[in-house]
């Protein structure tokens, strides 16, 4: 049974996950789409933990919520944010 | 002097930070631990928390602050099952306003906590602190009420300004 | 498995499910309700009750053990850090002027698409 | 148990992906990043509870990180709307 | 026509990696040429002979030491290109728009000064555990990167100055390739070749591993910050 349940959850995972890439690349708002982004490394963060990878995990989450964002941001304000 | 109560106290909460990261098992990691969460307290102390800034608080105050997050707790909670009925409820009985509110101050921590005791208690947010000054937005007319009245006023001047 | 551990294991999971409960809660308000700051209502006072209820209940499960004060930590960490979040994203939107909607001026408000 | 804390966290999966269509959609920026941040609480706790179900506490260390991260990032963020210093209305 | 061709093309590739894939062992399946006996020795033997207790440490620091030596370099000349691209682009930049002055919020700028000393303390708790949880010097040094971003923000760029100071900045950015140097210098000199890590005893093996992770935690770190810095530098 605990087995059957963590392959539910892998399940959604991985549709979370394209989900959220799928997002990401039909967002014509750059600002937009650097946001929605974080979410998917915050998704692809329980990727690594699930299967295993923690020190993975970890760089995900220290990198992908915490730096890449605020670096994007940053690289936006000083560029045009709509994409053409 | 007070430079000295601040670093002491920056100290013993990053000391105790420490043990729950490292746990107490290892004393060799304690050791690691302590010069560095020394530094970093004085650092704390001489440069972040001063004034007063951050936890520099009475043995006293520390106690009543203890009673302050019970009571917190239970505001928090119902005002988690006051949202979950206005989500619920399929006519979405909202009518929000901004009030603002006025409460005189003589510590930072006084206004952070206001600020965020409003922001976690039923029907109301903090949008903005300005010195004494509170906008706040009310999922409806009659949450403000506590506010008003400044009940959380007396709670928190009891917590961080008496001593 | 003894009268104490069923306990327990009782209060735990029904403290998972309220939280649980909670953020499905936060979430539909996320969703349904008019405007940034009403969502905002709903966001931060869910999350912080979903989040502490659960990570309460498996601190219980876990019992007296040394990693219970890590979560304890991360509770009080999302007791500190949420309200001040939601307040952030509150005063950025109205110090660029985003309006509250509200009954009298219906729809129009700040929820312009 | 093993197996309720499973279906739990399917359970906040479910409630993430809902809140991912408030970050698609969102009207204004803030919106989208409340969502973001109400999806980071998620997953905060979803480590948490994987770090309980995979019974490695040391898995705790990566809900940590996420705690104080998710919180910075939105502060950064915000500050930069709030100052104006990202080009054009983002209403 | 257009369409037909790409899709005959599409397909040529397709095939022969689908065939591949069809041919190779299945997903976790112990044949695999990753599980027979290279992950057996790292499993079986890491522990005692990396210096490290927790293996993806000892891999990637003492087995693929090499592997990382680049990968740091690499990290060190992404800062490089950063601060050269904005030095170069002088003439046809757009003024940066000054933006109405918003005063900080009290509330956040408090919690901040409050959370900030936890974060740096859990930032060197994430280095030094590095051996034996998630963690290490990229994960720690992130995180400390992270937290000289928030105090440049919201504490104000002198603050954050204090967390990587002024004058060796520019060698602390370039300190995860000089202190794989440094420790290869070490290795070559305790046994003939560069890291040298097979050769050394446990004991010197941890210690080594330790620099390692601190070289790259602090480099990361300042980093992470230089590129920050640089392109919030006023044009």
């Amino acid at each position: 049974m605990p087995i059957e349940m963590g392959r539910l959850f892998d399940l959604g995972l991985m549709t979370l996950l394209v989900l959220c890439a799928l997002a990401v690349v039909r967002t014509k708002d750059l600002l937009a789409a650097s946001i929605i982004f974080s979410a998917y490394s915050l998704v692809m963060c329980l990727v690594w933990d699930h299967r295993g990878a923690p020190d993975v995990a970890m760089t995900e989450a220290a990198v992908g919520a915490g730096v890449t964002t605020v670096l994007f941001l940053s690289a936006i304000s000083k560029t045009v944010r709509k994409e053409r | 002097m007070k430079r000295a109560t601040n670093i002491g106290q920056a100290m013993v909460l990053l000391a105790g930070f420490w043990a729950v990261l490292a746990g107490l098992t290892s004393p060799g990691l304690v050791a690691v631990g302590l010069p560095v969460a020394a530094a970093v307290a004085a650092w704390a102390g001489l440069r972040l928390w001063t004034d007063d800034e951050p936890p520099v608080m009475s043995a006293r105050q520390w106690l009543r602050f203890a009673g302050y997050c019970v009571r917190l707790v239970r505001d928090i909670v119902s005002a988690a099952v006051l949202v979950a009925e206005k989500v619920l409820d399929p006519r979405m009985p909202i009518d929000p306003v901004l009030i603002v509110h006025r409460a005189r101050f003589g510590r930072e921590v006084s206004r952070v906590a206001l600020a965020n005791s409003i922001t976690l208690t039923p029907g109301t947010l903090t949008v903005d602190v300005d010195g004494d000054r509170f906008v706040v937005h009310c999922l409806a007319e009659g949450f403000a009420d506590d506010i008003r009245d400044g009940t959380f006023e007396r709670r928190i001047r009891r917590v961080f300004e008496e001593p | 498995m003894s009268l104490f551990e069923a306990i327990r294991n009782a209060a735990a999971v029904v403290l998972v499910c309220t939280g649980s409960f909670f953020f499905l809660v936060g979430t539909l308000g996320l969703i349904r309700f008019p405007d940034f700051y009403s969502r905002t209502h709903g966001a931060t006072k869910c999350d912080t009750v979903g989040a502490g209820s659960i990570l309460l209940g498996l601190a219980l499960l876990r019992g007296l053990h040394a990693d219970v004060l890590k979560i304890l930590a991360i509770i009080s960490l999302v007791l500190l850090t949420s309200p001040t979040a939601g307040h952030a994203l509150a005063r950025a939107a109205y110090r660029t002027g985003l309006r509250p909607w509200t009954r009298l001026v219906g729809g129009g408000g700040g929820d312009a698409d | 148990m093993d197996s309720f804390l499973w279906g739990a966290a399917t359970f906040l999966l479910a409630v993430a992906s809902v809140c991912l269509y408030r970050a698609y959609r969102g009207p204004t920026v803030l919106d989208r990043v409340l969502a973001v941040n109400v999806i980071g609480t998620k997953t905060m706790v979803l480590l948490v509870l994987l770090a309980f179900v995979f019974d490695r506490p040391l898995y705790v260390d990566v809900a940590l990180v996420y705690a104080l991260l998710n919180f910075v990032t939105t502060v950064v963020a915000t500050r930069y709307f709030e100052t104006g210093a990202l080009e054009g209305d983002w209403q | 026509m257009k369409r037909a061709l790409v899709i005959a093309l599409l397909a040529a590739v397709a095939m022969p990696l689908l065939l591949a894939a069809a041919r190779m062992p299945r997903f976790g399946s112990v044949e695999q040429p990753a599980y027979t006996h290279v992950a057996r020795r790292y499993l079986e033997r890491g522990a005692e002979e990396a210096g490290a207790e927790n293996i993806v440490t000892g891999v990637i620091l003492n087995y693929r030491g090499f592997d990382t030596n680049g990968e740091v370099t690499v990290i060190f000349t992404a800062c490089a290109a950063v601060a050269a691209v904005l030095a170069c682009s002088g003439e046809g930049r757009r003024p940066v728009r000054a933006g109405t002055p918003v005063a900080l919020s009290p509330v956040v700028r408090y919690v901040v000064r409050l959370l900030a000393p936890f974060i740096a303390l859990f930032a060197f708790y994430v280095v030094v555990f590095g051996e034996v949880s998630p963690g290490g010097g990229f994960q720690g040094g992130t995180v400390f990167g992270a937290l000289i971003i928030v105090t440049t923000v919201v504490v104000g760029r002198d603050e954050a100055e204090r967390l990587s100071p002024e004058r060796p900045r520019l060698w602390l950015q370039a300190a995860g390739p000089l202190s794989f140097l440094a420790v290869g210098t070490v290795g070559a000199l305790l046994t003939g070749w560069y890291l040298g890590f097979p050769h050394v005893p446990r004991a010197i093996a941890a210690s080594m591993l330790m620099a390692l992770e601190f070289g790259i935690g602090v480099g990361g770190a300042m980093v992470l910050a230089g590129i920050f810095w640089r392109l919030g530098d006023e044009a």
